[in-house]
């Protein structure tokens, strides 16, 4: 333990600074493809693992479970099911949204994983575990292979 | 094999902030007391030194460069482990096993008063392509998962709140405890709804703070200490990264870290064995998930349990004696050794007001918070 | 199995692919914001810059003046248990002429920068800073050097309280 | 050795180092993971256990980047650790698979080392910036290659050493390293050409540095009775080490790598190693820049300190040289992933003990190597002893 303390509140002194830069990511070898189609052709795709059998959504180059490299790419289409979701009411400040954003998995069918977003064109209270939602898209030129491609997913029904 | 055991613990802390003591300083406060508990002289009594840090909760990239001064380990064997203090404590444990090292010292601490934007770097965590272009607070992810959690076991937003109240309530009896308070079911019901089903009193408050710990090999510690806590058994897993993967109802990070801790212990029977548990509370729900992944109880009965007073410092199967990171604060990658840290005392009957009677076996639990899926539990005792 | 692997993997990029966006990219720039405690012993260095002063902590088990201070000796350990000054004049112990930018940009002109080690504290106790009033070819292994400080209203205790370190100039006689 | 567990490589991988890559950063900790499997004979869910090797989260651009390459690195549902010693992170790793092996805890462990410094942009050396103390030395406008000419230029100077003594060493390992099928830096060059290169910050100069890039490694390390199952030409791991120095740089004389002989030191007396000029058939010392390789072949004790630059310079350092250093290419030559390099090192002593490292392999009948790696503020040394 120290010698000397300080006891006078003047003395405690801190130092302002940050660790901030700049990024760009590439999405990666299946990222680019998948949110090629995503842009391209509105389409969500997955891909499936010849060993495991199972479709992985969003694809990726290999599968987690058995590090077989992934084949064929399937069309999962746009509707899906909301596996759990949350309603959030400040933002990463802390401080409380104008208007409060519903996260979401939403599950495809005969697909392994999903994807997480928002949901729109509803109200917090209307969400369901469980619920059919599909997704909106962006206007096809206002798409830059990004998940903000897709707008947010809406309830269908 | 050699059996392992702690034969130190110091801490300084948990505060919501600590402004007088740089991180260096505070480090080495906390390993002075630790090193005086040992009674060991760490320029020369100790083999390896592990710190447990993340870069960005520290301001600095490579982050151990600022490490070896203020725990004695200038031209000695250090290394950083980029995770919780618990998963320093297994590295500790595998390196005595080896036979080649008999006395390992792991830091961990959390200044997180330093750090002005945790939530934005907690973001930063996301998948930078899948996850974070959505934006928004992260904690988002825990309210998904709090969700589907009470959606898939039945358990009531009540008996989330009730881990709250326990949890503060017990913290008002640890001096290490920065955030207790006695407080009632309402009132945590009744906070501002963050994420839903998540509210804001059923989220640990970051705090200042450093645990260090000794650890050492049978025939070193036999020397060093009439009180050593054996390390019966230590076990980790990461489940996956990928949040579109991940089990969202149960924590199967935990259930399988548990597995691998249980066997190494020869646990067979868990809620019987265990006489007293540390688990993870980042969230109040955390708990609850955290108590049925660690087999203590059934799948979707911690909450009844908890609701019936089981595990209250004075019940069956005590959960949190310490106050949890909901009483404590959440000490960042020190949370572990905070958990590990009243484990330490309860089995060297050294926690006061807080002591649990009889208590032979204990259980310290973490969980890396959002948005990992890795879970580490060791099983302590005081018997050999 | 180096010579038995016939393909290795990866796909190289150049950065023209990233500048005119024919590979798509996401980008992010964290909001990582720190007010780090300075503590003890440093709150004390800077608060004595501020007065045109260079502090060492002391440790009366190995005699050591160390700069920076420090609450601890690292090689003792042991609490530090005096505080002493050290001059603001010093050796060069070792330097580089830089055409670098801490962005790695390039410089026109080089910045001069040196460990210089201090006068009146233990052998070696060096401090990192700038060099100035000198050519970069006039800089030696072992020059004298002395601190520049910023008039005393400038100073905000910091290390760049001191603008720089220069030669002093040798006595003709 | 009663009671000790020895710890067998058993397979290797590796991604081509480049500038910039396509893959994120888990894809490349797969494509290398899964080599060294495929080398190895064996499967994922023969890995008991995971450690990652990664640098700086400020290059990747991911907080907690460990947790975020888990899947491409292997450890859906493993036991899996992250540790991280700057740029001695690369011949670390297989240090701490080693222990997670010779502690009995697990019989297989799968060691990946990635690094995707592309992210940070423009440049990486931005991230580099703050590996400083905010406080006393960010405000100076530090930047790493100050530092580094610093060390150099004090090496330089007890020494009596100059520039071209030290040329020598880029040009031996670009050379090397255009045999290196994953090399990013492999040329032809003359001690000129590095003379002539620009000044970065005197006495460092272009060509004296290794290159920023992205790409990944990987290797499986089982104990001695999976090895003795599953080959007949395991390489043991023997020795281990690692050290490091005071937080304060500028206190310490930069001339020689204290921190690198104790690493050394334990790593030999692990592996019964009494003479290492002898003893070692070939190195691979960390050289992200020239002078770097010369003073850790000192601080190895491969050689009196201040002689490095005479071995180089009458070719006993080349690869068919008495003591051959950097084989590789080293990181001047294949490129500096920084702890995909590192563990590139020991992928190269692995091949090169096995006698398939190609139209690199050495002379000889090389039987025990080493792969040294370095990193931190001029500050910390990891050791890796390997026979086979």
């Amino acid at each position: 333990m120290s010698l000397d303390k300080i006891t006078d509140p003047l003395h405690i002194h801190h130092w302002l600074g940050d660790m901030e830069a700049d990024y760009i990511y590439t999405l990666g070898i299946a990222g680019e493809r998948f949110f090629k189609e995503i842009k391209e052709n509105g389409k969500i795709m997955g891909a499936k693992c010849p060993r495991c059998n199972v479709v992985y959504v969003p694809p990726r180059m290999y599968c987690e479970k058995c590090f077989a490299k992934l084949g064929g790419w399937v069309d999962v289409g746009t509707k899906g099911v909301v596996h759990t979701f949350t309603v959030a009411t400040v933002d990463v400040d802390g401080k409380k949204l104008p208007k409060p954003e519903i996260y979401a998995l939403i599950n495809f069918e005969g697909a392994c994983g999903g994807l997480i977003h928002k949901i729109g064109e509803t109200t917090p209270e209307k969400v369901k575990i469980g619920m059919k939602v599909e997704a909106v898209f962006k206007p096809s030129f206002e798409r830059k292979a990004s998940i903000n491609d897709i707008k947010h997913f809406k309830p269908i029904e | 094999m050699s059996e392992v055991a702690i034969v130190g613990v110091g801490c300084v802390g948990f505060q919501p902030i600590l402004p007088e003591l740089s991180y260096k300083e505070l480090m080495y406060e906390a390993a002075v007391k630790a090193y005086e508990d040992a009674g060991v002289d760490p320029r020369k009594d100790i083999d390896v030194f592990i710190t447990c840090a993340e870069d960005y909760l520290e301001g600095f990239s490579i982050f151990d460069e600022f490490v070896p001064d203020q725990l004695g380990a200038v031209l000695r064997h250090l290394f950083t482990v980029s995770g919780d203090g618990l998963l320093g404590l297994a590295n500790a444990y595998m390196l005595i096993k080896t036979g080649h090292f008999d006395t390992v010292v792991v830091e961990a601490h959390s200044k997180a008063s330093d750090l002005l934007t945790l939530m934005d770097v907690i973001a930063f965590a996301l998948d930078p392509v899948l996850n974070r272009p959505l934006g928004g607070h992260p904690y988002y992810v825990a309210g998904m998962e709090m969700n589907r959690y009470l959606h898939d076991t039945c358990t009531t937003v009540e008996q989330c709140a009730q881990v709250v109240v326990k949890n503060k309530k017990n913290a008002c009896g640890n001096p290490y405890a920065a955030y207790g308070a006695n407080i009632t079911l309402d009132q945590v019901l009744c906070s501002d709804m963050f994420f839903y089903p998540l509210k804001k009193l059923e989220i640990s408050t970051p705090a200042d703070g450093c645990v260090v710990i000794v650890l050492a090999s049978e025939k070193v510690a036999e020397k060093l200490t009439d009180k050593p806590v054996w390390v019966k058994g230590v076990g980790w897993c990461t489940e996956t990264p990928n949040l579109e993967t991940k089990d969202w109802s149960k924590a199967v990070d935990t259930r399988l870290a548990a597995e691998m801790a249980y066997k190494t212990a020869e646990i067979h029977n868990p809620r019987n064995e265990i006489d007293f548990a540390e688990v993870n509370d980042l969230f109040a729900y955390k708990e609850l998930q955290h108590m049925e992944a660690l087999k203590l109880c059934a799948y979707g009965e911690a909450g009844k349990l908890t609701e019936e007073g089981v595990t209250a410092r004075n019940g069956e199967l005590p959960v949190n004696p310490s106050g949890g990171l909901l009483g404590m604060g959440y000490g960042l990658e020190a949370s572990g050794t905070e958990k590990l840290l009243e484990v330490v005392l309860q089995l060297r009957g050294e926690a006061g007001r807080r002591q649990v009677s009889d208590a032979e076996v204990g259980l310290a639990h973490a969980w890396r918070g959002i948005p990992t899926a890795t879970g580490i539990a060791a099983v302590l005792s005081n018997v050999k | 199995m180096s010579e038995k692997i016939k393909h290795y993997q990866g796909e190289a990029l150049e950065s023209a692919d990233i500048k005119e966006g024919r590979v798509p990219t996401e980008k992010w720039r964290p909001k990582v914001k720190f007010a780090w405690s300075a503590g003890i012993a440093i709150g004390k260095f800077l608060e004595e810059l501020k007065k045109g002063k260079i502090i060492a902590s002391t440790c009366s088990k190995c005699g050591r003046i160390m700069v920076p201070p420090r609450i601890y000796c690292e090689n003792c350990f042991k609490p530090t248990d005096g505080w002493k000054y050290a001059k603001d004049t010093g050796t060069i112990n070792t330097y580089s002429v830089s055409y670098l930018a801490a962005d790695a940009s390039r410089l026109k002109e080089p910045i001069i920068v040196a460990i210089i080690d201090l006068d009146g504290a233990s052998e070696g106790m060096g401090i990192i800073h700038r060099l100035g009033e000198v050519e970069k070819d006039e800089v030696k292994f072992g020059m004298k050097v002395k601190a520049v400080w910023k008039p005393r209203e400038e100073r905000v205790g910091a290390i760049t309280d001191i603008k720089y370190f220069k030669p002093i100039k040798e006595e003709t006689p | 050795m009663f009671g000790k567990k020895r710890v067998a490589v058993v397979g290797a991988g590796l991604t081509l180092f480049r500038r910039r890559m396509k893959e994120t950063g888990k894809e490349l900790s797969y494509e290398a993971s899964k080599m060294a499997l495929d080398a190895a004979g064996l499967e994922l869910k023969d890995m008991q256990s995971v450690v990652m090797g990664t640098a700086p989260d400020a290059f990747d651009g991911v907080h907690m980047k460990g947790e975020y390459l888990a899947d491409g690195a292997g450890a859906y549902r493993k036991p899996y650790t992250r540790v991280f010693v700057g740029g001695g992170t690369g011949v670390f790793t297989p240090l701490a698979g080693w222990w997670h092996v010779a502690s009995g805890q697990f019989d297989s462990c799968l060691v990946v080392a990635e690094e995707k410094m592309s992210s940070c942009y423009p440049h990486p050396q931005y991230a580099f910036t703050t590996i400083f103390d905010p406080i006393l030395e960010r405000p100076i406008g530090m930047n790493l290659i100050w530092i580094f000419a610093i060390e150099m230029h004090r090496y330089m100077h007890k020494h009596g050493i100059k520039k071209e003594d030290i040329a020598r060493v880029s040009v031996k390992n670009k050379g090397n390293a255009l045999d290196h099928p994953c090399s990013q830096l492999g040329a032809k060059i003359t001690v000129e050409d590095v003379l002539n290169s620009e000044i970065m910050a005197w006495p460092v100069q272009r060509l004296d540095v290794s290159p920023t890039s992205d790409g990944a490694g990987a290797l499986v390390l089982v104990s001695e009775d999976v090895a003795k199952e599953i080959t007949d030409d395991p390489v043991w791991i023997d020795g281990v080490g690692w050290c490091i120095d005071s937080t304060l740089w500028t206190n310490r004389d930069l001339y020689y790598p204290d921190y690198v002989e104790c690493a050394a030191r334990m790593a030999y007396k692990m592996a019964g190693v009494k003479n290492p000029p002898k003893e070692i058939d070939v190195a691979e010392p960390y050289d992200p820049f020239d002078y770097k390789e010369l003073h850790h072949m000192e601080g190895l004790l491969l050689c009196k300190k201040g002689e490095a630059p005479k071995l180089t310079a009458e070719g006993v350092t080349q690869r068919d040289g008495d003591l051959p250093i950097n084989p590789s290419g080293g990181l001047l030559g294949v490129g500096n992933p920084i702890a995909a390099a590192g563990l590139m090192k020991v992928c190269e002593i692995f091949w090169q003990l096995r006698g398939e490292a190609g139209k690199r392999q050495i002379p000889g009948d090389p039987r025990t190597g080493l792969a040294q790696a370095w990193g931190d503020l001029m500050q910390y040394g990891s050791v890796i002893v390997m026979r086979r």
